[in-house]
Order: C-alpha cells, then structure tokens, then sequence
C-alpha cells in the first residue's frame, strides 16, 4: 500500500535549501523559525475562532437552538466580531492585585498550549519538530498551563478565583497521571515515543483496533482525562459558573480574558488531535484490507483533511459530553481519578505488555 | 379528627391558665406573655393534642397594645389552634422566644422583631432580618416614613 | 468478590446511564427542526399575540373619534398603583345641564402592573388591552401616555 | 554567530537574571515564578544539547510538578500583600560575602579546567536505551536505586495523608440547635 | 451585628465567601455568607431584605381585589396559586360558595402553575449542577404552559386571573383543547429529564445523600411542600385540608423517607405526573356555568380574623387576615413556604461542600422574592 502521494518532507526540505543557499545558515535558521512561528500563530487563531464559532453551534443545536446567525452566512463572523469586541473591551484594574503576575497569568496558559502545537504531525513531513520523545514532550508542555491558572486564580485577588485555581491545581495534577499513563499504553505497544513513527506504525491499523480492548479502555480514559485536564464541562470545577461564577477568571477582561478563553479551546484541540495522533493514525487515511478500490479514494484524500477530520470528530465528542452532563463535585473528581481510572490504568499497561512480548496484537 | 368543640375543651383543661376564645374559625386560646412559652411547650408536647407544627407566626399592632399570633397545626391529629398573646408596653416589648420549642420559629420571630420592634428572650440570634437598623418598625400602624409611602 | 461486582456494576451502570444522557442530547442534535428559535425581529410581522394577552392599557376610539369613557373615575380609584389619572372638566350639553366629561385620561405605563382591575370594573367599557408589546422607550416621559385622543369625543348613548 | 550560540545565551541571560530575582523577590509568589523560569530556561539548554529526555523530564517534574507544588503551597498558607521584610545589612554582608566565595571557587575550578571540544557529532539518545538501563538488574543498571527511591517516596506519601488526615470531619458535630 | 470578614490565612482557618446577593445559583437576590474550611462548608448565614417590598404594609391600604395583583409577585411561580389563598381566604370571610366552575378551573390552573414551576426547577436545579442543557429543555417544555396562561388569563407568568367570588374572566374557548394537547405532549417528552438528569450517574452521585433533613427535623423545621415530603412529612395541603375541587380528585401525595437532595428532586419529579394525572380527571368535567359569583363592587370583610393555607409549588402558603371591618384589611400576614424552607439551610449544608451547598439551595427551590415579601 502507498500512502505517501502527499509527501510534504520534499516541501519543507525545498524551503530550507533554497533559504540556505542564499544567506548564511544562522540566519536561515532564524528566518525558518520565523515562518514556522507565523505560520502556527495564524493556524493557532484559525482553530480558535472556528472552534469557539462550532462549539456555539453544536450546543445550540443540542439545546433546540439555532446559535450565531447574524454576522455573516450561518453566523460564521460572529466569533470574529466578539474577538473584535474583546480587543476593545477596557482591561479592568484591580484593587490589590499583584499586578505583574496579574497580567503574566494568561501568557503562560496560552504559551503553554503553542509550545504543544509545534509537535504535532500535521501530515507526513508537516510538523515543526520531530522530537523523538514527542508523547513525553507534548505532556511535559501541557502540565505547564496549569501554572497559569494558578497565578490568575491567586493575584485576582479574589476568594472565588483562589478556590477555582485550587480545584483546578488538584485536577490537572491528578489527572495528568492518566493521560500519561493510557498514553503509555500505547507506546508500549507502538515501541516507540516518536509522534512521526508512532503514526507510521498506524500503516497497517489503526492503534485504536490493532490494540485490542486495551486500546479501547485507555482511548476512553484518555478522552475523559483529557477533558478533566483541559478544564472543560463536565470537569469545568475551576470556572464552575453556578459555584464560582468564572473560578480562576472571574477578575480579567478584554484580551487577557481572550486568551485564557483562546488557550482553553486550542487544548481541547491538541488533546483531540494527540488522541488522533495516538489512537486513530493521526493523518493515516482509513484504509480496509483487502477493499483496494476503496482504499485507493481514502488515498486520494489529503492527509491534513484526515488528521483534522478525526480531530474535529474526537472534538465534537468532548463538546458533546460538556452539554449533556452536570458537573461533578471536587472529591468526586479526586475519586473518579485514584479510585477507577489509576488502577485500571495500571492493570491496562500491564495487559498491553503481555499483549506486546506475546504478539498477539495484529 | 376532633371537632372544634372537643378540642377547645381539651385545650381549657390542659392549659388552664389560657382563656379560651369562642366563636372563631379555629380553636383560640388567649395567653399572658409569661405564660406563652410553657402553653406552648405543653401543648405541643401533649400526645392528645401533639401540635407538631408552627404553621405561622405573626406579629400584631392592635393600635394600643402589640401581639403575637401563633398558629399550630397536628398533621398527625389534623387539626389547628391559635394562640395569642398581647403585650401592652409599646417601648420596650419583649416576649419568651419558642425557638427551643420549634426552632422554624427562628426566621419568624427575626422577622417579627425586625418589622415590629419585639424583643424574643432566648432567641439564639436575634438580628434584623431584611431592614438595616436606621429603619423604624415599618409594621407598626403609627410608623411613619413620607419619602417610601404615598397615600393616594 | 461481592464488592468486586458492585465496582463492576457501578462502572457498568454508570457508562450506561451517560450513554442515554448523550443519546437525548444527540437526537436532538441530528434533528434541526426542533429548534425553537424565534427569529425577532425579523418575524415582526407574523407575530400574533393572543388576544387577551395584557399588552397596555388604550381607550379604543371608533372611526368618529369617539370614545366611551365617562370620566366617572373608577378606573382611578381600582388601579392598585396609582397608574391613571383621570382628569375630568365639565361640558355644558345641548339641553344646557353641566355634564363630566374626561379632559384627560392619564395612563403611566411604567406604574402599571396589569393587573387588570380597571378594564374588568370600567362601567362602560371604555377601557381595554391591546397586544402591544414593545415597550421600551428611551426617555421614562413616553411612558406617560394621554389616552383619549385629542379631539375626541363620548359616545352617543354612553352614560 | 550560529543560531545554537544565540540560543545559549538567551537562555543563559534568562537563567542569570531569574535566578537574582527569585532571591531578591520580597513577594513569594513572584520568586517562585522567577524559579519557574529559571527551570524551564534549564529544560531549554537540555534541548540544545540534544538531552530531550533530560529536557521532558524537567519540564515534566520541575516545572509541571515541583513549581505547581511550591505554588500550590503559597496559595494555601500565605496571603496575597504579605511581603517579606527587607533583609538587615549584616545579614545582607554575610550572604554576599558567602556567595562570592563560592563563586570565586567555581571560577577557579572552571579557569583551571582545560575544555577539550566534543569531536563526536551531537546524537540523539536512544529511548529504548535508557527504558532498558532504568529497568536493567546489571552492574550499569539503575533498578535498585529506581525501587528504593519509590519505596521512600510511598512512604513520604502515606506519611504525608496521615499527618493531613488528623483533623474530623465537621459533619459529626451536626446536630440540632 | 454583621459577620466581621475575617483575614484569611493560617492562623484563622475560616474562610468567608459571599455567596450573592450577585450570584448564578442563589436565583435572585439572596445573600450566603459561607464560613468555609477548604472546601468545607462550616456554617451559612442568608442575609435578607435586598428586595424586600413590605408587600405586607402595602396589603393594609389595599382593597382586597388589589391586594391579588401583589400576591402574584411574591413567589412568582406559583402566581395563580397565591392568588387563590387570597380569594379563598375572601371567600371563607364572606361565606360565598364559589361556582362550581371556578373551582374546576382554579384547581386546572393551579395543576398547571406547579407543573411549570416544577418544570422551571427542574431546568435551573440542573443548571445548577452543571448541566446546561436542561436549562433549555424545561423553558421549552413551560413555555407550552405559559401560551396556555396567556391565553386565557392575558398574562404569562403574572397572572392576576383570580378574584374574589371567582375569576377574571371565562376561559379562552381553546383552553381544554390546548391543555389536553399540552398533556399529550409533555407525557411525550418528560423522560428526557429522567435520560438527562434523574437517571445521571454524576447527578445521582452529586445528590444522594446531600443535606438530609429527617422526619423529625422537618416537622420541627415546618418544612413544606416537596422539600417536607421528600423527609417524609406528609404535609400536602390538598390532602388534608382539601379546597377548590381537590375533594373530587384522586391522586397520590409523594413521600418519601430519605430527606436528601435526590428525594426533594424526586418529589418534585413525581408531583409533576401527579399534577398531570388531576388535570385529566378535571379537564373533560369542567361543569357549565358563571365564571364568577354575584360579589358586591366594595369588598368589606366582616370584622374577625381568617386563615387559610394552599398547597403552593413550593408548600403551605398561609394568608392570615385580620379585619375591622373596612375595605382594606387591618393586618395581612402571609406564611411564605420558601420563608420557611430556607431558616434550616445552616443545618443542612453544615459540613458539605461549597458544591452540595448550590445543590442543597437548588434543591429547595427557593424563590426569593416570596423569602422578602
């Protein structure tokens, strides 16, 4: 089977050459940087305003509602005008806050969520780094946001924001243990932490089916840890809006509220889009053996369709778990997390590695 | 059930020191303001009557003297009595808090206290419920304020 | 190993009764026509109210511009709100007798509660509701209103 | 200069001046974010030197774990104006003395020290390697201190829920008024 | 006397949050003033008054038609309800037999009333918890109610279709038509909010179990409704003391032993069918006739003092007045079931989380302008 008809690595290869031919590699290398910077910057804004822009819509077709459809066809501008509004919207001061970590708050949860987006593949080729530890580093970045929250909760100055960065400092602390963790799963059986080859293991399967039921359990606690992790419904307790009005942002406004709202949307896709990556076969089409003419259109479709195609479906599914369920309370959360998803995580690393040394894994 | 009559003869030997009211829409006792807390306890506790539940308790301006209206209730027994006391010192009027007796009464005695200016001694807590302390006793019928109450 | 099957159970049952949660919520997802969404204003002109809804107080006046209402004051005298006024003068009729009439019927919406006591106890029918709904006003003044029109005249035969 | 050379020092200079404010922050907080800083300027100069494990490892536990730790400790215990007193002048002599004293002995061992330039290209370390070296029983292998470091860190961990535990919960004073 | 903010930090481990008067789950303007220890809820102070009307001292220079239009706009869920204890209370002073008719549709209306506010509770306890969905299906669901109100009183949610000796006017020709399409529909529709919410993992979790109130404390409390039912009091009004037409129906009072937030939910889950049930005995029977009873234009009271009690959505609604004889009453008391409802709120969420305290507040459902008056 051939799956490299979109090959981007002789793209990206073209750009490095031609730039080094014509100026001295330290500069090349800056200017290379500088393109990628961008280049994830206007991605980065993309999937923010079209994720908030679909998150409005799915709830409100859920909830028997049309959603945005003012600004712009089906209200497709309507994310654009409150970003808009947002930029001009008056930063309030507050009384007492400590000032500087006041407004360094928000730039360390956004950082945090760009340095993710660096690691992922894209497509073949299509991705900043190839790190060859890539599921470590995407973890290692993501526990990083967290410092955020806390700052914001804690120089807000504010009890509901103090309590909403607690819970949210718990939360993520704990629940990083299981992302990790069913990840782990799936390196055990991928044999490798290298995002690139992780998908290029998928040539043949994907993870998802190839790992037998193990796979499926550490999917499902991934998906819920992740949504734990990314402070989303129904794991939002740091901003539960009917206990702590907004948690940890309750004080900001205008932009620096932009981006804790921007940082929260990009790690629901980067969770999505590491789920993708590590479970679905990231930009790997869907491929049936055997079925060549079927496989031959999946082909056709272009890889970064395929990778944000499965991101946009997991996508929907945390959307979809934000609006049907009520929220769970603070210890059941710590519950949920040390009683049931530690242990079977555990005992699911174990039974993946049996699978792994016995071969019995397709 | 008992009928009205069977209960205002219960009530007169139980509590002896109440005046019994005729000729109203429940069995009514009348009670000195020291006495209250003691009818109330006794009626309450007696299993003939066992009256379980305060239903209501309101505070009274009869013009001269201030009052307050308790209205019992037996689920159990399904029937209603009404307990009334008056207080004629307008100054100063205190009366027996029956908090230990029901303590729903709390919120009400509360609220008695803070629209009508009556003192509930042994009330746990007892502060003004919905008025801040520069406001009069606004159910009080000589209570004047001409800025919030426009008579047409 | 009996609590061994309640942790199963409770897993079990507690993946089984979000499914049916996410399954509500789904149907209603794949089905865009229950969306309720009224699309105000743009709808202006289809929207009925119902008849008897309680929009505000007006005097209807026929083609002759001329209204029922006596200036007798019980309308006044019922609004719980002190919302009418009822500013009555004197007329002196053909037959040379001085009759009430009203000069002006004063109605502050912005005092009105609805209640409806002075169009139920109108002796004459002078007084109803329209569907009128859209109150808002910039300026708290329009929310006095003049109800009989200027000009305006009883009704023959209203008394 | 290579990009590598210009990389070095940004971190570098972020790590110098960090480190000064972490010590000279009258604010808690703001010295620990100062740490945080400092310890991710360190994870980036992992990163230049090939050492992306190391690197992860260090964002991981120090900044996704220890920094949240620390931070979560201020939060708990202390309040949001409470600054710390200006240090007395002798204590401030004493400390300064001490700390260049130290610095002069690094700085000598540093200039005695004849650098030779690495010959072997940069390499990526292999994963596999250090998994199969963590977990290897051999004379060059690290289970033995791997097991006994994580049988004292359970038993840090159980000391710890026992010495939070010691309070009773509120409900069993519940009664009724 | 107010509760003096103390400084937080080690050495006084309270800490205390305001909860309101601005705040999304205390639905209105009530004012918690929350001791907490961590998480811990240690004690809950309501502080009052912040729309507090002297609704009361207003009644006193009313007459007694007027004095309906204010009932409406104390719990305001239960308007049609509130204004039927004052008419009752009328009617009881004055001796008048209501047509039959007017109770036919007073007890349909009052069915209907406790099915949306239920309904409304059932939208805001979920919203409470997190679930924001069923904020939409239970405004869905009420509206349908509320086009009927609208309908035949001219008033959505403020009624004001009740009158002494009767009601305003007759029904809207459509009314049994649209209550019985009504029924059919939400019959239809009501195991939703069983799918989303009653049969929940998470919500079941979150409730059981949570600010339980027993028998013995629910009695002593005078708890109400299905706050007082849930613990196992059987406290509903048309039961024991029936009014209107609910001597010719049948139905079932919801008890239950438990007392916690789940039951109180349940309660209310329950006495939506049951409600669903009266209006089906009633709707088809409603008898022909006047729509109100020959009532002189000036009420005047006989001079004495009359109570009356109905079954509001939320519990026992008293209405005590006091006349002399005038045509405005010389003291109206009126025994608000949230009033009391709320005085054990400190009992229950003591020890709870911050979270079961919103659950425990929803759960009581408390309306806060019947709490001021």
């Amino acid at each position: 089977m051939e799956f490299s008809i979109y090959d981007f690595s002789s793209f990206t290869a073209w750009i490095d050459q031609s730039l080094r031919a014509s100026m001295s590699p330290g500069l090349a290398l800056a200017i290379e940087m500088l393109i990628i910077g961008v280049v994830i910057l206007i991605f980065y804004a993309i999937v923010g305003l079209f994720l908030v822009y679909a998150e409005r819509k799915v709830c409100a077709l859920m909830q028997n509602r049309l959603g945005p459809n003012r600004v712009g066809p089906g209200g497709m501008f309507q994310t654009i005008a409150d970003l808009v509004k947002l930029l001009f919207v008056e930063l309030v001061p507050i009384k007492n806050a400590d000032k500087i970590l006041f407004s360094l708050a928000p730039y360390i949860v956004i950082i945090a969520s760009f340095m993710a987006m660096g690691a992922l593949p894209f497509a073949k080729g299509l991705h900043a780094i190839d790190l060859n530890i890539g599921v470590f580093y995407l973890m290692a970045v993501s526990s990083m946001g967290v410092v955020g929250v806390l700052l914001a909760g804690w120089a807000s100055n504010n009890k509901y924001s103090l309590i909403g960065a607690m819970r949210s400092g718990a939360q993520i602390v704990s629940y990083e243990l299981s992302v990790g963790m069913s990840l782990v799963t799936i390196v055990v059986l991928a044999g490798t932490m290298q995002l690139s080859e992780i998908v290029q293991a998928q040539q043949y399967g994907w993870f998802i089916f190839r790992g037998h039921i193990p796979a499926v359990i550490a999917f499902i606690i991934y998906i819920v840890a992740s949504t734990a992790e990314t402070n989303r419904g129904p794991f939002d307790l740091a901003e539960a809006e009917s206990e702590l009005t907004a948690g940890f942002h309750t004080e900001y406004s205008g932009i620096r509220f932009a981006f804790f709202f921007l940082a929260e949307y990009i790690n629901m896709f980067i969770v999505a889009a590491i789920a993708t990556t590590v479970f679905f076969g990231g930009w790997m089409p869907f491929n049936v053996y055997g079925w060549e003419g079927f496989n031959k259109v999946m082909n056709l479709i272009p890889p970064f369709i395929w990778f944000l195609g499965k991101t946009g479906a997991l996508i929907f599914l945390i959307m979809w778990f934000k609006w049907t369920f009520p929220r769970l309370r603070i210890d059941q959360l710590l519950t949920l997390e040390w009683k049931y998803f530690l242990p079977i995580n555990i005992v699911n690393v174990l039974i993946m590695a049996l699978i792994v040394l016995l071969g019995w894994h397709w | 059930m008992m009928e009205k009559s069977q209960l205002c003869a219960a009530l007169t030997t139980i509590v002896p020191e109440a005046v019994t009211v005729e000729g109203k829409q429940f069995a009514e006792l009348t009670v000195a303001p020291q006495n209250l807390r003691s009818v109330i306890g006794r009626l309450k506790e007696d299993p003939g009557l066992s009256f379980d539940i305060l239903v209501c308790l309101t505070g009274m301006d009869y013009g001269t003297d201030l009052g307050v209206v308790y209205h019992l209730r037996s689920y159990a027994l399904n029937h209603m009595a009404v307990v009334k006391t008056r207080i004629s010192d307008r100054e100063n009027p205190a009366i027996d808090s029956i908090c230990s007796i029901y303590p729903g009464a709390e919120f009400h005695e509360r609220e008695v206290y803070d629209l009508l200016g009556i003192k509930f001694n042994d009330h746990p807590d007892l502060r003004r419920l919905f008025l801040d302390s520069t406001w009069g006793y606004p159910l009080r019928k000589d209570y004047k304020d001409d800025v919030n109450i426009v008579l047409k | 190993m009996k609590s061994v099957i309640e942790y199963f159970k409770g897993i079990y049952n507690g993946i089984k009764s979000l499914l049916v949660g996410m399954s509500v919520t789904g149907g209603y997802f794949i089905k865009p026509g229950t969306t309720l969404t009224q699309q105000y204003p743009d709808n202006r002109d289809t929207l009925v109210m119902f008849e008897r809804f309680k929009g505000e107080v007006v005097m209807p006046h026929n083609e002759k511009n001329e209204h029922k209402c006596t200036g007798c004051g019980i309308c006044e005298i019922n609004c719980p709100n002190g919302s009418i006024e009822v500013i009555p003068t004197t007329e002196v009729t053909e037959e040379g007798k001085k009759k009430r009439i009203i000069d002006k019927h004063i109605y502050h919406l912005g005092m009105c509660t609805f209640c409806g006591l002075c169009v139920k106890t109108c002796p004459s029918q002078a007084l109803a509701f329209s569907q009128e709904f859209e109150h808002a006003v910039f300026d708290r003044k329009k929310l006095t209103k003049v109800l009989n029109q200027p000009g305006s005249k009883l009704m023959k035969g209203v008394e | 200069m290579e990009g590598k050379q210009i990389m070095f020092a940004v971190f570098a200079i972020v790590i110098v001046v960090f480190s000064i404010f972490t010590v000279t922050s009258r604010r808690i907080l703001r010295a620990a974010v100062s740490l945080l800083m400092v310890l991710i300027s360190t994870a980036g100069l992992y990163f230049l030197l090939n050492y992306q494990f190391l690197a992860a490892v260090q964002l991981t536990l120090y900044a996704g774990g220890i920094v949240v730790l620390i931070i979560f400790s201020i939060l708990l215990t202390s309040q949001l104006d409470h600054k710390f007193e200006v240090v007395e002048l002798k204590k401030t002599i004493f400390s300064a003395l001490a700390a260049i004293a130290g610095f002069i002995v690094v700085a000598t061992t540093i200039l005695k020290h004849t650098f030779e330039a690495d010959t072997t290209a940069a390499t990526e370390v292999n994963m596999e390697v250090i998994g199969k070296s963590l977990l290897n029983t051999g004379s060059d292998g690290y289970v033995l201190p791997f097991e006994v470091i994580s049988v004292l860190l359970v038993a840090a961990m159980i000391g710890a829920i026992v010495i939070a535990k010691k309070g009773s919960p509120v409900k069993e004073e519940k009664s009724n008024k | 006397m107010e509760v003096k903010e103390k400084k937080v930090g080690l050495e006084n481990e309270e800490y205390i949050i305001n909860m309101g008067p601005q705040h999304p789950s205390t639905h209105g303007v009530l004012r918690l003033v929350v001791a907490l220890k961590g998480e811990i809820v240690q004690r809950v102070e309501p502080h009052l008054g912040y729309i507090h009307r002297g609704i009361e001292k207003m009644c006193e220079n009313l007459t007694y038609q007027q004095i309906i239009h204010l009932t409406d706009r104390m719990d305001y869920l239960s308007a049609h309800i509130n204004n039927e204890a004052v008419c009752l209370t009328v009617e009881k002073a004055l001796e008048i037999e209501v047509p039959e008719r007017v109770k036919y549709i007073r007890t349909i209306m009052s069915e209907l009333t406790r099915i949306q506010s239920h309904q409304l509770f059932w939208a805001t306890f979920g919203m409470d918890l997190g679930g924001l969905t069923c904020f939409f299906y239970g405004l869905r669901d009420r509206e349908k109610v509320l086009d009927i109100f609208e309908e035949s009183c001219g008033g959505r949610m403020i009624v004001s279709y009740n009158t002494p000796g009767g009601l305003m006017n007759d029904i809207h020709p459509n009314f049994q038509n649209r209550v019985k399409e009504f029924l059919k529909y939400f019959r239809g529709v009501i195991h939703e909010y069983d799918d989303l919410l009653t049969g929940n993992v998470i919500f079941q979790e979150r409730s059981k179990g949570m600010g339980v109130m027993t028998k013995e404390e629910a009695i002593a409390w005078g708890l109400t409704g299905p706050t007082g039912r849930a613990s196992g009091f059987s406290c509903d009004i048309r039961k024991h003391y029936p009014y209107s037409a609910y001597d010719r129906v049948t139905f079932r009072e919801i008890l239950f032993d438990e007392g916690d937030v789940f039951h109180r939910y349940l309660a209310r889950m329950e006495e939506m069918r049951e409600s669903m049930n009266i209006i089906d005995q009633l709707i088809d029977n409603i008898p022909e006739g006047p729509y109100t009873a020959k009532m002189k234009p000036v009420i005047k009271l006989p001079e004495g003092e009359y109570f009356q009690s109905v079954e509001t959505a939320r519990g026992e609604l008293g209405v005590y007045i006091v006349s002399d004889g005038n045509k405005n009453p010389f003291r109206v008391k009126f025994r608000s079931p949230n009033f009391v409802n709320l005085a054990p709120l400190n009992l229950m969420a003591r020890g709870s989380k911050i979270a079961d305290l919103v659950a425990i507040g929803g759960s009581l459902d408390l309306i806060i302008p019947d709490i001021d008056r």
